[in-house]
């Protein structure tokens, strides 16, 4: 069953040093305020895992947080590159950063893998591009046609973090729009935290609603506008002028530090 | 309607690209310029083409470009919505999306492409977003049509990283990797339209905008350029199809 | 692009002989009239693929229909044995009936393969029972594990039908309520026919609502009541009476004929 | 509350499988007798109590016992809803789900389940239904209350089909055949209550219910049933638990 906790509780209980961490969200439900206190609780050696690593991860790694990035697409979108990501794939600023990478198909099948306790997960992918050889895959044959295929090793995350519109009081969460990937990763990793926009008395169903049952969670906490700069539908709007002032703020070691110092962390813990 | 001003060559390339949709069922669109022409050429030429995003929204019916693929007015407006899993697993991959809309950082003369890194994979001089669907998109959609800017950076010999596959080495490639598409039928750039041989696979001019030369291509080419034998000339934009590209990218 | 057709026409133009056809529904929306059209056009040779075949498969496979049956659970639920299931199987009466038999989660996961046109799903199942041996799966060995799991066949039938709540004019389909395997099976199948309660301007999204786009469908027939006596969510109710009565109807062969003549071979083309 | 009609075997079966649901967090539902006995614990036990349906209903809330695993009020009092495929794969594969209820044609000594056939598979004197989602529930699930009528046409030597496992031939088998859960923990029937021996994992005959005898028990199972040195009485149905069967039953 779900506690209902603090953003800083559930941080301080659930997300360790050297974690594999997964803070899922596919443009949409980003849960930025869970990100931004794991820095400044200094949680380190992280392993980050995310399909679409973008300012929250670019932040983090700009932070020094993490050790290891497990993706498939990291990029600001619509904008261009993730400017402290890149500075630590190509110059180890602040420090080298391992990558294991993959594609969106992959990384969604070994989530799904993850989620049904599956040690792998199968599709049609990899062949004749140089990730193969860069990334942790390995062919498989049907037994019954005799085709090859790629297998892909289940992904469970230490920690999965997700945002959503809500919760009830007894901690059932309910997300809706765009639902990436989020299900398959709480239900993959050893335990987990969502922060909400708002709890309510009862979760009325609604269309495209994505439901995760206390009994499936570790903690839920209260957070509104816990993913601004992304969005959480029906209730806050993406910022896309923020995403796209990021650039500027990114480019610079300097700048990027300043920022992080004034509007992170030293910002008020949620 | 007035004659509108000339047209950029970034806006003939656009509409060129939102041509190719005339008469397709559904496209799949990444973010950038291939969702721009997607956009245009739904309202322009196809008012019942079903626009396909990364992002899970499957039928959208954006009236802004989005910033990102996964913007709120996407999963508003679409005819249904489904998880990342699915969407490769039930739809990508079985090949039930006619015509995917690909950009790249690099494009070698087989339509290979590279958006991972620039330089040593393990040492790169710039480090790109990385593959994101594109591997299975291509290999699964019906046809790729490609959109990247005219440059002898982005058009190489040499690609230094093959994040997704075109026509391979050449012709049979796409069979032996079981491939289910057809791969990249035309690259649209800012100066005109490549498309691969039927035979060799290669990558041949065909068609170039309003007042480009076959040897402005070729010197933004890194390659040693096919030119077929009738080249065509690029239609001029009409004065629908540009006003409709301002009125959008100004919304 | 989906065809608005009569269900008479769907069935002449997408059903054959010796075809493999899932009639799906997972108790709800169970596509009974279609099913009854298919006897009334004199279909035979049919392979009946269904989770769990009901009252329905019992009246296909009285009537001589089917060949073989793929299947996971044969019952009347609630009520008991399929009577004419059981002759058919005990007696070969009217003929024999060749089965193929899995669990819920390998039927399931073969529906789920034949949506993703993989050749194969991967399970922990079937081990310890006699049913492995009696079925079609295959053992796996997990490359980065080594553990042994399970293989079942990706199941892709000639023709799926399904019914729903409504479509709209376009051949859009919506159904809600228990999803069961149908939008599996009709991602799976050849050549798919939905049935609906009704024609509607546009889709309303509603909560737990599944779409099935109209080009990913062949035929969409307006069959109001067609999967009485099971039920369409929120328009028609199951009709528990008639699950009951059928047990008495279903014991004698002479009875089973006589009312199937009465009620349904000579019953009015929908 | 005015003292009610002494309770039937039937009732007290259902009563005692009611029981064992205090303080479990979920209950995996099969039809018939499972589903009364569960929806019974939910109203005088564990009112917190997640009633799931393999027909894809999770926290499904009937107030009257369902015809079907599928019946539409499932759908509309449960928390929420999956498909077929999610629910075997997400929710009852990694063993999501505390304790499975299940019911059987024929039971073993170490409480092996058969539903498939009687006689022989090609020629079977009676054809049942077949496995539905018994053998991965009751190797997923954390644990499995078997709900069984006693007879020895029931409770027999030898399995004609092992459709389900339960403690396989003995200890150590599940964890060889490399189940998740602990299996079946105990057997209710309208008799009393086995459950399997901590080392040998055959089953042993615990509780007998009011005025049942061992011997009574014995004569109604088809093997030589071990008796506990402590055989235990069923606690009667009180006053609140026959009365809240009767009136469920009754809706």
């Amino acid at each position: 069953m779900a506690e209902l906790v603090s953003l800083a509780e559930g941080v301080t209980t659930l997300v360790h040093d050297g974690d594999a961490v997964a803070l899922e969200g596919f443009t949409h439900l980003i849960p930025f305020a869970a990100g931004h206190e794991i820095l400044r609780q200094g949680r380190t050696e992280l392993e980050l895992v995310r399909m679409t690593p973008d300012i929250l991860y670019d932040q983090m790694v700009g932070a020094g947080a993490a050790r290891k990035l497990v993706f498939s697409y990291a990029g600001n979108p619509g904008v261009g590159s993730l400017h402290r990501l890149r500075d630590a794939v190509e110059h180890a600023w602040p420090r080298p950063l391992e990558l294991e990478e993959h594609s969106h198909a992959g990384m969604a099948n070994r989530y799904a893998a993850g989620a049904a306790h599956l040690p792998f997960g199968v599709l049609r992918g990899y062949v004749g591009t140089d990730l193969a050889a860069r990334t942790t895959i390995a062919p498989i044959t049907c037994p019954f046609t005799g085709e090859q295929l790629t297998a892909v090793p289940a992904l469970n995350p230490d920690v999965a973090i997700v945002h959503a519109q809500e919760a009830d009081r007894a901690g059932n969460v309910q997300l809706w729009g765009i639902p990436g990937v989020q299900k398959e990763a709480v239900l993959a990793a050893t335990r987990s935290l969502v922060t909400v926009e708002r709890i309510v008395d009862a979760l009325e169903p609604r269309p495209g609603g994505v439901v995760l049952p206390t009994w499936a969670i570790d903690a839920v906490a209260h957070v509104p506008g816990g993913s601004l700069p992304s969005y959480a539908h029906g209730i806050t709007e993406r910022d896309n002028a923020f995403y796209r002032a990021w650039d500027a703020i990114s480019r610079d070691r300097t700048t990027f530090t300043a920022w992080m110092d004034d509007n992170i962390m030293n910002g008020a813990t949620a | 309607m007035s004659r509108p001003a000339e047209a950029t060559s970034d806006e003939v390339q656009t509409i060129v690209a939102a041509r190719r949709l005339t008469g397709v069922r559904s496209v799949f669109i990444g973010v950038g310029r291939p969702s721009t022409a997607a956009i245009l050429a739904s309202e322009v030429h196809n008012p019942d083409l079903v626009l396909v995003y990364e992002s899970g929204t499957i039928g959208a019916k954006p009236r802004r470009v989005p910033l990102s693929i996964g913007d709120g007015e996407l999963a508003e407006t679409a005819d249904f919505v489904v998880s990342v899993p699915e969407m490769f697993n039930y739809w990508i991959g079985p090949g039930r999306i006619q015509t995917a809309f690909l950009g790249a950082a690099q494009v070698d003369r087989f339509a290979n492409l590279n958006s991972t890194v620039i330089g040593d994979y393990e040492h790169p001089r710039t480090r790109l977003p990385g593959a994101g669907g594109a591997p299975e998109i291509a290999a699964g959609c019906g046809e790729v049509v490609i959109v990247a800017p005219h440059s002898p950076r982005t058009f190489v010999e040499r690609l230094d990283f093959i994040t997704t596959v075109g026509h391979g080495a050449g012709p049979g490639d796409r069979e032996r990797l079981g491939f289910r598409g057809a791969g990249p039928t035309a690259v649209v750039t800012d100066l005109g339209v490549l498309e691969p041989d039927p035979d060799t696979k290669e990558l041949v001019l065909v068609q170039v905008h309003d007042g480009v030369t076959a040897e402005a291509v070729q010197q933004a080419t890194g390659w040693e350029l096919r030119i077929a034998s009738e080249l065509r000339v690029t239609e001029p934009p009409t004065a629908e199809e540009l006003g409709a590209l301002r009125e959008l990218v100004a919304r």
